[in-house]
């Protein structure tokens, strides 16, 4: 048994069907546990989190099995996977796994074994001085922020997602190293609004946003796309079927309709909607996923655009930690940022968060009027003054 | 205790599968990598190289580099795809806009999904990522490995592809990041019969199914979600790969109501572990809390003073039922008001745990916001033994699924269908009667929409009936 | 100075213009407040019910006003009228005052003043042996059902108002007369969903339901109707241009569409829906207005359909005692019928009173999303394992 | 301290004005009363007498009794309307249908409101009520009342009408029930001659403003609510006469967050009292609540035994904004953080009182069901000082009546062209700054409407340009 050196591997392309094997599914879960999990699967008593990014879960038996939790890019190089398969096999008997916030764990079944291995992990860097496995990720604190491909591998984003989570990763650093946050914080990046990343539940969530409509490509557009299928694809019925003025079918579209939700360029190529001005991002939060407490919520849009300011992302950096900060001072313990946020009031959350109330930030989709405040409960902020003194209501 | 594959698993050995030697594997020294310097020019992308950060960009360089000292006949596709890749990147940077095509449809022989296709619009300019597609590979439940799986899987991606990898793509695959059409079919081929192992969904399929870690690590586990989740992949391997569906279908599973893997958010189906009889208490564990004896919240806050464990402040206040209080040393729970959201449970888990009597509630609809606005999963059955074969939970999925493949719209996720359906027909259509758990509140508005048979005398009605009664 | 006796009066039919005036708007308000009321005017200190139905205001400068509160059906002849002037001129100085809930107020400036009051108002009953004057509605309890008009004096009612309400404040009174609920519940009523008594953030509401999709008169539409506003009318889209046989202009309507809200009769008389087996009650409940302690809320349907059972309602005397009474029970002090349901949970609601649950009162129109519930937060009800047993989750 | 009316106001006597004598008033024993059968057969509505709330049929049939025994020359339409009425609303029970036509279009000259038509539709059975229309009459704010002006205005309605009336309807105004299309101008003439007295709205008018008993009675009144209902009514008088609008309009006034006459809910235009500055406390009057000699929520509660009065769980946990504490026998309020919801005060009246500088908040878009759903107002002027001549509010008020009259469909009230028009636009078109006390939450979906004027560089683009950069 070995892979296959041939160009064409076990593949017959005169013959595709041939040894063909199908539908075998992904591989069982159980010889991938390390020795310690096999024996208490299902057993475990508790868990404790020791120091940012070391836990240790105790067994109904007895049995521990400590994890260090180390943060990754979730983008890869065989080379680095294969360092991470030298770790595991030097500490962890060749087991390692992987969560779904892209955080890389090591399990070791004694407490003796934690101590080389953090050690191992903590020096190693890359050349250009970044950790290559920091560790922490856990609790009251900053984890691995999820993203998506961006410019690195789609072809519909309206920003980048590697280089903006460095970025904002750096900063945080010390949030995902340490947990002294009132509660956890989830940071999720997105490169779209088809959001493959679905960041609409996140503490404070970072989407890349195109404004300006499709370009039409007059010329192609009906040899390229089904135009019915671009027509059906606009949630608000924005396009419409159309002529060039040499009598090939296109489509127009009415542009002060257009909420720039890129659905007309999935279906269609002929439609792209990406500009270095119009795209940038937006930055939600309050949203969360769990339903301890409060029930699940979803990220409210806090900061309309800011722009792709590559590769730092300066604005947006600031922005995530004049949230996080605001947060951090105010809120209770255990309190997500949202539940901060509706038990302080919006009003008062744009306040301490120091961030501008625009009108874009008002729903005018389909469920609006359910957002709309129908009470005469809230608290003043200079927002509130600056309506009353435009509308004569005060000087 | 483990659950047993359908088929025997073939045991992968590095040592015998193994494509690069050890020398291969480190083909370069530190200082060479410090010197590196890729074709093009990628001011940008080294300036994040900086920062504690773990840095993609130098990673990336190393995967370049030790392309570059590879032999000739030790990779199909070309040696510059990864600088390629980074200076396609930088001119993405500069321009402010992404230089990939939209896809093209490639893909295995029979399968529908798992393979996207993807090519660079500056094919000229950087010709060895002219394609550069990718491959979804099917994660083992929960997403632990061993290092002979992962080494093999590196060896057979650097010599098919291009090494760069996601661990793990947004709805858990291994996602395998560039190659040519060409090896497509060699590499699905490697990954059956060598690596025993399938690719995932894409497009209208049944996405790759997810769960959390479960039972493999966690007290909290309410259910078997490796299990369940590695059934419902087995037994539904067809609708992963050959698409019968209006759009894409996730299915996730949280083994409690802490959701670690968003499955109320980000799945169309969520399975979410409970139970219902009652949380058991060790008294003597709360008191032990009480005293500081035990760290609350299983120590998850650290390097702030937030004072002395509360325990009226910290668990009783914050239950969102209210149904607990904590006098003469007790903690009470009034089980029958516990909506279960698992705070108590996990701030005091050496005292707490849920009842022993568990199963799933399911949810139904969640989605992104594309097309009409994003969707939470609505509660539709507020519990369910899962216990294997699971024959009751297949039921329930067909139903669904049947109606969603009968009514669905092109592109319509099962949510926006109960949406345009309303939840009163829906369930009628499912078969699920209506109960008071699947709203936060009943309607505000009185726009009942009565049916015909619901109204003694029907609706038929004569004019000249309703005008002898009443002049005009 | 006298009203005229004059069939015409001053109107002179041949120069309508004659000596019209117009635009006085109502009388000044002043005129009509009794001395310690001018006397006191902006001065109140604080005030307190005395018992049921029995107020006393206090004034900055000790001057006190007592008042007594009466339910009167708002439905009134001037004979009744005459009787209220009566009382007010024998011991209110000739004033008299009416909140907006149809209650009147008899208004004393000394404590002696009020014993005789009461007495008096106590003892006077019609002949069939109603009071004519009830004391009560006040504080924690039901003060007066707000009203439409019904069979009496409306085209569109789908139920009768006046009967409705007798009904249920016979079977209310002793609530009517005491403040022992947990907080006020405010009873209202309309016959149409109209609601001209905007009865949609009551405690309770009952309001007047048709079943039935519009008869269609195709005879006379065209001549008294204007078709295009007809189908204009409709909110969803269930009215479309049609002919009659012998080619007049009609209209047809998709039932399985109409959801009954008759806006299309209040604009076409061609199109009524009334209907014996049809029309009937629909309740709801936990609304408020105030913004106390939680925002204003709307009512919810908790009972979708009870029949038109004249004169005395049984079956919704029974249901809405069913709320009372399980309100009354269960809520804490100072917590809206509403925000008792809030906090035990909707499920619980429906347990508590005895209500079934249908899928009537799940929301299938427009903003209907968003009261789905999305969160695992949820109690066990029966309802609850009906659905697990039909799905086969429990046995 | 007055506000003085614009036109002086005649004094009305009722010695000077009746029509009636004593004898006529009193023409029946109670002894007839008992004995007394209207002419129709009303089973139903005799049941109705029984039971001890105020019987509408009692009182209706001592009206009918009445007008049987008063002279023929002393009523200008028939003697038997009530009894009409009655019979016919039996045969409404027995049919369970109303028998009442669609309206018709009645009225006083020059006035497009105020008058409602209606006709039996069993016109031969009950001919007296074949036509039998409304009149709203404007009822003075909060409906205090003389009895020279009531009586006088019984007198008026029993002679040209039917001596039925609501006091009051629904939206505010003294309702005259049932007369005939010939009285109605006589009747108009002699409110306006005799009574000094308008009739009130009707259709898409400005319709009757009403307000809460305010300052003449109620310590929480925050700006004169009558004072305010009055000019706005008097300054008004066109939009309520002669309609200019889409729909109808109301304005409702209610003095405090309590909300009383339910402003929030069933108006256009709501007005509701509030402060900027502290709540005023006298901690001397707190203790004395705490200490059980005042009686807390100003008596409201009797009868039941809810235990000692305590100030921590009645009071502080109850707060929304949890802005409160009892600490040491003092209470202390952070202002800042208040959402002045009254309860406190509510429940401790002698002890707090709001701030002494006042104003109103301005909420827009109330409305029942028809015809896209109910409608709750929305909270736009956050607050605005409310003084005579009240120009700002008049300016305001215009802004939004411009908007509506210019862009709001046939029957389309104020909310539900917010609704389409969308809450940013609607804000940018009255001049009014967004703000976020004018939502619960900011919006949870990403889909913003840009303008082209935000986007540097604006939305016309080459795809000349774009096939530059990016290749097909």
């Amino acid at each position: 048994m070995a892979l296959s050196l041939e160009r064409l591997g076990k593949y017959d392309p005169k013959d595709p069907q041939k040894n063909r094997l199908t539908d075998l599914g992904p591989r069982h879960f159980w010889q991938y546990f390390p020795p310690v999990i096999q024996n208490n699967y299902g057993n475990w008593a508790y868990h404790e989190v020791l120091e940012p990014g070391v836990l240790v879960h105790v067994s109904e038996t007895g049995d521990k099995v400590y994890t260090v939790r180390c943060g990754g890019a979730r983008f890869m190089t065989v080379q680095h996977v294969r360092e991470i398969c030298e770790i595991a096999d030097k500490y962890c008997d060749g087991y390692v796994r992987f969560t779904t916030r892209n955080n890389i764990e090591f399990l070791v079944d004694s407490e003796q074994k934690l101590d080389a291995l953090k050690k191992d992990l903590q020096s190693r860097k890359f050349v250009g001085g970044s950790y290559k496995f920091p560790i922490g990720g856990t609790g009251a604190g900053v984890t691995n922020i999820v993203h998506t491909q961006g410019y690195i591998h789609c072809h519909t984003p309206a920003t980048d997602a590697s280089s903006m989570v460095k970025a904002i990763a750096d900063e945080l650093f010390e949030e995902f190293q340490s947990m002294h946050l009132p509660a956890k914080v989830r940071v999720s990046m997105a490169c779209c609004l088809n959001m493959c990343g679905a960041v609409h539940c996140s503490d404070i969530a970072l989407l890349g946003y195109h404004r300006k409509p499709p370009i039409i490509d007059h010329d192609v557009i009906s040899q390229v796309c089904e135009i019915p299928l671009a027509i059906a694809a606009c949630p608000v019925g924005a396009i419409s079927p159309d002529k060039t003025p040499e009598g090939k079918k296109t489509v127009k579209i009415k542009n002060e309709r257009c909420m720039f939700c890129g659905n007309c360029y999935t279906m269609c190529q002929a439609l792209p909607l990406s500009d270095k001005e119009g795209d940038g991002v937006t930055i939600l939060a309050g949203g969360k996923l769990s339903n301890r407490i409060s029930p699940p919520k979803f990220s409210k849009v806090v900061v309309p655009w800011l722009p792709n300011n590559f590769p730092r992302f300066p604005e947006v950096v600031r922005d995530v930690k004049k949230i996080l900060n605001a947060y951090a001072q105010d809120a209770n313990k255990y309190e997500r940022l949202g539940d901060w946020a509706e038990r302080i009031g919006w009003e008062k959350f744009f306040e301490k968060c120091g961030l501008e109330f625009t009108e874009h930030l008002i729903d005018d989709y389909r469920l609006a009027y359910d957002t709309w405040r129908t009470s005469t409960q809230f608290k003043y902020t200079d927002a509130a003054w600056n309506v009353s003194k435009a509308v004569g209501g005060i000087d | 205790m483990p659950f047993e594959p359908k088929e025997p698993q073939k045991e992968i050995k590095y040592s015998e599968m193994r494509i690069y030697t050890d020398e291969e594997l480190n083909n370069y020294t530190e200082e060479e990598l410090k010197n590196f310097k890729i074709k093009h020019d990628i001011p940008d992308l080294e300036e994040l190289e900086k920062g504690p950060w773990p840095s993609f960009v130098s990673d990336a360089k190393q995967g370049a580099l030790h392309r570059r000292k590879l032999a000739d006949d030790r990779m199909l596709i070309d040696r510059d795809v990864i600088e390629d890749m980074l200076g396609q990147l930088q001119v993405s940077f500069d321009e402010g806009e992404t230089h990939w095509k939209h896809g093209g449809i490639v893909g295995v022989f029979g399968y529908g999904g798992g393979v996207i296709g993807r090519y660079s619009d500056l094919p000229e300019k950087y010709p060895s990522i002219a394609h550069f597609h990718t491959i979804r590979v099917n994660q083992p439940a929960s997403k632990f490995y061993n290092t002979d799986f992962l080494r093999t899987v590196c060896d057979m991606w650097e010599y098919r592809g291009s090494g760069l990898m996601n661990l793990h793509g947004s709805t858990g695959d291994m996602v395998l990041l560039g190659t040519t059409t060409e090896q497509l079919e060699p590499i699905f081929f490697e990954l059956t019969h060598e690596l025993g192992q399938d690719i995932g969904g894409s497009g209208s399929n049944l996405r790759t199914p997810s769960c959390c870690i479960g039972k493999a690590r966690c007290e909290y586990a309410l259910y078997d979600t490796q299990a369940l989740c590695y059934e419902l992949t087995q037994y539904y391997q067809d609708e992963l790969h050959r698409p019968a569906f209006p759009y894409k279908f996730k299915f996730k599973f949280d083994g409690c109501p802490n959701g670690c893997v968003a499955s109320i958010a980000r799945s169309d189906m969520s399975f979410i572990g409970t139970w219902r009889d009652d949380i058991r208490i060790d008294q003597e564990a709360v008191k032990a809390y009480v005293a500081g004896e035990y760290v609350p919240n299983a120590g998850a806050h650290a390097g702030r003073d937030w004072g002395k464990f509360d325990i009226q402040k910290e668990v009783i206040d914050l239950c969102p039922s209210k149904c607990m209080a904590y006098e003469d040393g007790e903690l009470k729970i009034d089980n029958k008001e516990c909506v279960r959201c698992m705070h108590c449970i996990n701030v005091m888990p050496r005292a707490l745990k849920p009842g022993k009597d568990t199963g799933v509630s399911i949810l139904l609809g969640a989605k992104a916001p594309i097309l009409e606005g994003a969707q939470m999963a609505t509660l539709i059955v507020p519990f369910m033994k899962a216990e294997p074969p699971y024959d009751n939970i297949k039921e329930f999925i067909e139903k669904v699924w049947e109606f969603w493949m009968e009514e669905g719209k092109n592109r319509e996720r099962l949510g926006e269908l109960m949406q345009r359906f309303g939840l009163p027909k829906f369930l009628e259509i499912i078969g699920v009667p209506p109960a008071p758990h699947m709203v936060k509140t009943p309607r505000e508005n009185p726009y009942i929409f009565w049916k015909e048979e619901d109204v003694p005398g029907g609706w038929s009605r004569d004019i000249k009936d309703y005008r002898a009664r009443h002049k005009r």
